[in-house]
């Protein structure tokens, strides 16, 4: 947009949300979430009982969702998941809390968690999915045998 | 014991205890719906049963006891009021929302209108809204009368004013017995002259019972050089039809004063110290009348205060020690007498010491409204006016001073009934005793 | 389209078009949070629908304008959507199936047949009852005809729209059709109203897969919506409820105020009393809704709301009946005419008063004098 | 939506023209009865009598220092709650988009925690007013009907009021459509009942002031 255009002449201004006070202390919501991840840390490592924290139910601003990040860090793990869109699973520095991003196939965010568990679920392969996979070895291994013209894309 | 309708019977006049419940209810429709006009609609429509005015009427303020309610007091006018002339009285009626009184309600508000309440108007004072409310009791009255209700005291008396000008029969008509306290107390009495500047009247309570206040009253006259006189047709301040709630009767008890009044061609009327004959002439005659009278009313404290002003009167010190003065509601709330007596006070060389409720809000003697001459009432009465007689004794004083004759027979009264110590004194008589002779 | 019995689960559906496990636990993962289910419950529903049968949906549009369906197929990204068909098998719908006229028709009675009892019904659209219903007919047969067929066999059925829902526009005063809410017509079977106008496009999806991770409806509000969408208003999730509560409005679009982003609530906001999921679901993927975007909530997805006056006045804003609303003229023309009426009315009843009162005093005479006689 | 559209809607335009039908009508029944004119020679003169009437409108809000000690409490009762009333109903933002629809006006209002507070402290003394009601002996004596009703009236517009801001009792709408139909309620017993009193006060005070003023008494 040049600066003579007339869309220029429109006024605008960026909106700031009421709780985005530039103060650069931490708020309280951010602190009311770490103190909760504590708690289910705790719980996860007396009982072995996973969690998750929906962020779409918590009502954050953008700025404290990036104090959120900043006071998590990073971890040593970053996995992504390609499965209709790159989906991220991030260790964060504190270890099994994880910060969970599913997209889509736009990159847009579907859904956001912070985990707390050893290690994510959708990680960890059933039984069944390991039976399937053994019996299409096999399969690959018999036709593998016999001469072949194309290779089978496998979807995992 | 006898049965309250027995009760009731024997407190009533011949004539009224003839009465069918038909004709008492007949009778209090038509004056309930005589008294019906804006003003009145305003006050009843107004009240939102606050209940406040009960904490300024001295005979609740005593007992305790909510039927003495002043704004309860004239239930039944409101009664029937909202259900005959209200804006929804019709709607009423056709539904029938709001009961007809009853001759049973009539009869027990018999007692709240006449023997519980002084008229003092105190209440009018208290409340919020800003209603009068003693002159709703005054309205309420008039249909009570109209049911034969008064009070057989009052009605007698009311009647026999109205006839003879005199609320009771004599053996000696009071014309004598006002010349003859000219003759005992040596002053000379101006009666009947054909012209006069100021005509005088008398209190039938000065005359029955306090000679020297008439006395004084024709002694402060002279003194003044003043022409007055005194009428054989028009002698008594008094109005029972007031009292008693008789319209008509005090419309023609007043026209006679007023007759004679114009009579002598007399410019100023003089009440003697009596405060509702003072209110009635002041403020009711010339609506009852109907026309401004030709004359102005004035109370002998009034009178004597303006002389005082207007330096034609001089008074010598009273050596009367420490004083309470008792203000008569009829003269300071309902009148507006209030700077007079306590100019004339000033001129005798007087400070009163007040009583904790003084001047337009002091509690009534406990008498007026008639009350002090209704028999059933004495025991109530008494009741109510022990805290009045505290306020008085609170003040320390030894002399008691009033200015209205039947506040002074309320609390001789009570001298008698209380073996009470204070003896209440004229305040005219004082002013009577220290007329400073002047030089000419 | 229609499938011969025993239908294979979803899983084995979804093995056979090739999507992964992980992707559909995703999905289901983002279906659960816009569900507002705690957030492990995605795998379980998950589980859950891979076990479940495609129920056969039979999608009618009938008084509509086909937003509810551009909304539907807008949700999420296309990837999703052909998982959405994946989820229920789409026998009928005469706007997106290829099949027209005659092949259709056949098409929704093989459907109904096969899967009677069974079938998932879809409405869009308010079905127009006046004059015998001829204001909106398809293959000769009125709305109110089909919808009542097609009922007959339905399991449930599903009201896509506030058309559908509660009449909607075609509703509004005053009516020339006498269009109807499918609730008003059809009582006999379980309804799922997913009202707005449109509805959003997740809360359309995932009432659907509510339904078929269920097998039966879900929990509904007083006007039969799912309460997982429904069961806040939009005023109780707004993120601009700290300014209303503080008492900081925008007067005008182009004040202070709504530059600030303060609270709509004087410009006509119908948040307080519109329950949908906008606040929390959003639009368009999640990108932002009315309030967020600077336009006060029309209550879209709330009955009567075309009738409920202006969409910028405030919601206690009084409206005199269908006339709309009121204005200060108006106001004191009628308090005035009101007030002269009670005055006459007053005044009649004071010549009443005055009458009884004169009747009450007797004729003209001093009482006194008869009673001295 | 259906309940707020009725209420806000043909009821509340039923109950518009029949407060203003009322109030006329209960006014006129007044101002047209017979009125004697007062015939007696006034001791204050008429400009100083009508200044006392205009003063009387004053002085009356609050009890002569002599009766106080008697009457204070109550009367703080009695104006704490209306002040109460009329902070939340003039002052609240709904409120102001209310009454400012019908005069054309828009006007600064309190933040929601301030009329919150103010509305549950009135409600209370509300409670308190009854309370006193039935159990002052003169109160119990006096009440009727109307006092007991225009008290649950203007009560039950508190309660809904303060239910619609808590969201209990109900969905927003519907309580907020029973809150708007509790007042259509109040605006038809207004000219039915005592709650006429706010027009009759004035006009009392100043003409029974007028009147006292003008015989010199106290007032």
């Amino acid at each position: 947009m040049s600066p003579g255009s007339p869309l220029a002449r429109i006024p605008v201004r960026v909106e700031q949300r009421p709780a985005a006070a530039a103060t650069g202390t931490i708020g309280g919501g951010v602190a009311a979430i770490l103190t909760e991840i504590a708690t289910l840390l705790e719980r996860l490592a007396a009982t072995g009982e996973s969690a998750a924290i929906d962020l779409r139910s918590l009502p954050m601003s953008p700025s404290d969702r990036e104090r959120l990040t900043q006071a998590l860090g990073r971890g040593e793990i970053d996995i992504v998941l390609h499965a209709d869109g790159d989906s991220s699973i991030r260790e964060t520095g504190v270890q099994g809390v994880w910060w969970t991003e599913y997209r889509d196939c736009d990159g847009e965010v579907l859904a956001a968690f912070i985990e707390i568990t050893r290690v994510p679920e959708i990680l960890i392969v059933p039984v069944g999915e390991l039976t399937r996979g053994a019996v299409q070895l096999r399969e690959m291994a018999r036709t593998a045998a016999a001469p072949q013209g194309e290779s089978t894309r496998v979807t995992i | 014991m006898s049965t309250p309708a027995a009760e009731l019977r024997a407190s009533l006049a011949p004539e009224e205890s003839a009465m069918e419940s038909e004709q008492r209810l007949a009778g209090a429709m038509r004056g309930f719906a005589r008294e019906v006009g804006a003003l009145s609609a305003l006050r009843l429509e107004s009240c939102i049963h606050c209940g406040i005015c009960a904490e300024a009427c001295h005979f609740y303020v005593a007992t305790e006891d909510p039927k003495y309610t002043p704004i309860l007091k004239v239930e039944p006018f409101k009664q029937v009021f909202k259900r005959e002339a209200s804006a929804f009285a019709p709607i009423y009626r056709w539904l029938g929302l709001k009961r007809d009184i009853s001759v049973a309600e009539l009869e027990e508000w018999q007692h709240l209108l006449y023997e519980s309440c002084n008229m003092c108007g105190r209440c009018s004072l208290i409340c919020p809204m800003g209603i009068d409310v003693a002159a709703l009791i005054e309205q309420a009255r008039r249909g009570m009368f109209e049911a034969g209700l008064a009070p057989k005291e009052l009605y007698e008396k009311a009647a026999r004013q109205q006839r003879t000008g005199q609320p009771e029969e004599t053996a000696e008509p009071y014309r004598e017995k006002l010349l003859a306290i000219g003759r005992q107390f040596g002053v000379s009495i101006p009666l009947d002259a054909p012209q006069a500047d100021v005509m005088l009247t008398v209190s039938r309570t000065d005359i029955e019972q306090y000679p020297k206040a008439v006395a004084s009253l024709a002694r402060v006259m002279a003194h003044l050089e003043v022409p007055c006189t005194f009428r054989s047709d028009g002698l008594i301040a008094e109005n029972y039809g007031y009292y008693a709630g008789a319209r008509d009767w005090q419309r023609d008890i007043s026209r006679r004063l007023i007759d004679q009044a114009i009579a002598c061609q007399a410019k100023v009327l003089i009440v003697p110290e009596c405060g509702h004959a003072y209110s009635v002439l002041r403020w009711q005659a010339a609506e009852l009348y109907g026309a401004p009278l030709p004359f102005e009313v004035r109370h002998i404290t009034e009178y004597i205060a303006e002389a005082l002003d207007g330096g034609r009167l001089k008074l010598r010190p009273a050596d009367a020690g420490a004083t309470a003065f008792h203000d008569p509601c009829m003269l300071v709330r309902k009148s507006g007498v209030m700077e007079a007596p306590r100019k004339i006070m000033r001129a005798l060389g007087i400070v009163p010491n007040e009583m904790t409720h003084h001047v337009g809000f002091d509690y009534c003697c406990g008498g007026g409204g008639g009350v002090v001459d209704i028999e059933r009432a004495a025991k109530l009465r008494y009741r109510a006016m022990e805290n009045k007689l505290r306020e008085i004794d609170d003040t320390m004083a030894r002399t008691f001073l009033t200015s209205c004759s039947d506040c002074r027979r309320t609390f001789d009264d009570a001298k008698r009934h209380f073996d009470w110590e204070k003896t209440p004194q004229s305040l005219l008589e004082l002013v009577a005793d220290h007329l400073q002779e002047q030089a000419r | 389209m229609s499938r011969s019995d025993p239908q294979p689960t979803i899983g084995e559906l979804l093995d056979r078009n090739g999507v992964s496990r992980r992707a559909f636990v995703k999905y289901c993962t983002a279906m659960a949070s816009v569900l507002a289910l705690p957030p492990l419950a995605g795998r379980a529903m998950a589980e859950q629908l891979r076990a479940a049968r495609r129920p056969s949906v039979i999608y009618l549009s009938f008084q509509e304008c086909t937003g509810c369906l551009e909304s539907l197929t807008r949700s999420f990204a296309p990837t999703i959507e052909s998982l959405l068909f994946n989820v229920i098998s789409l026998d009928y719908d005469d706007t997106l199936m290829a099949a027209a006229g005659q092949q259709a028709e056949e098409a929704r009675a093989q459907a109904m047949k096969a899967n009677y009892g069974k079938y998932l019904l879809v409405v869009d659209g308010s079905v127009p009852t006046g004059e015998g219903g001829v204001y909106d007919c398809a293959a000769g047969r009125s709305a109110l005809d089909i919808l009542t067929d097609c009922a007959r066999g339905a399991a449930a059925i599903v009201c896509v729209g506030t058309c559908s829902s509660f009449g909607g526009i075609p509703f509004a005063n005053p009516n020339p059709t006498g269009a109807r809410a499918v609730s008003d017509i059809i009582r006999d079977k379980p309804i799922v109203n997913v009202s707005g106008c449109p509805p959003i496009a997740e809360v359309i999806t995932g009432t659907l897969l509510q339904y078929v991770t269920l097998g039966r409806v879900p929990e509904l509000d007083a006007h039969l919506r799912p309460t997982v969408f429904f069961g806040n208003s939009i005023h109780d999730r707004c993120y601009r409820r700290p300014f209303y509560d503080r008492g900081q409005f925008a007067k005008s679009f182009d004040d202070e105020g709504a530059r600030s982003g303060w609270c709509l609530y004087e410009l006509g906001c119908k948040g307080p009393t519109t329950y949908n999921a906008c606040a929390t679901v959003k639009w368009n993927g999640g990108v932002s809704f009315p309030i967020e975007s600077g336009h006060p909530c029309l209550g879209c997805a709330e009955p009567d709301f075309w009738d409920g006056g202006s969409f910028y006045s405030p919601i206690p804003t009084p409206r005199w009946g269908k006339a709309g609303e009121v204005r200060p003229a108006q106001a004191a023309e009628l308090a005035v005419g009101a007030a002269v009426a009670g005055a006459v009315i007053g005044a009649g009843s004071v010549l009443l008063a005055g009458r009884r009162t004169r009747h009450l005093q007797g004729p003209e005479q001093d009482s006194h004098e008869k009673k001295e006689e | 939506m259906d309940l707020v559209n009725f209420a806000r809607g043909p009821a509340l335009k039923a109950a518009f023209i029949f407060f203003f039908l009322g109030v006329a009508w209960r006014l006129i029944n007044v101002l047209l009865l017979m009125h004697r004119r007062d015939l007696s020679e006034p001791r204050r003169s008429m400009a100083s009598s009508l200044l006392g009437g205009l003063k009387a409108i004053g002085s009356r809000s609050w009890p002569h220092p002599e009766f106080i000690p008697r009457t204070g409490a109550g009367e703080a009762l009695g104006y704490s709650y209306h002040i109460g009333l009329f902070l939340v109903i003039l002052f609240f933002a709904p409120h102001v988009a209310f009454f400012g629809s019908f005069v054309g006006l828009h006007w600064p209002t309190l933040p929601n925690s301030v009329t919150t507070i103010i509305s549950v402290i009135t409600f209370t003394l509300l409670l308190a007013v009854l309370f006193r009601r039935v159990t002052h002996r003169v109160l119990r004596r006096l009440s009727n009907f109307d006092d007991y009703f225009s008290w649950f009236v203007v009560t039950l517009v508190i309660v809904t009021g303060l239910m619609a801001t808590a969201h209990v009792g109900g969905p927003y709408p519907t309580v907020l459509g029973l809150h708007i139909l509790s007042f259509d309620l109040l605006l038809v017993w207004f000219p039915l009942g005592k709650l006429m009193h706010a027009f009759y006060l004035f006009p009392t005070r100043a003409i029974d002031g007028y009147l006292l003023t003008r015989r010199g008494a106290p007032s």
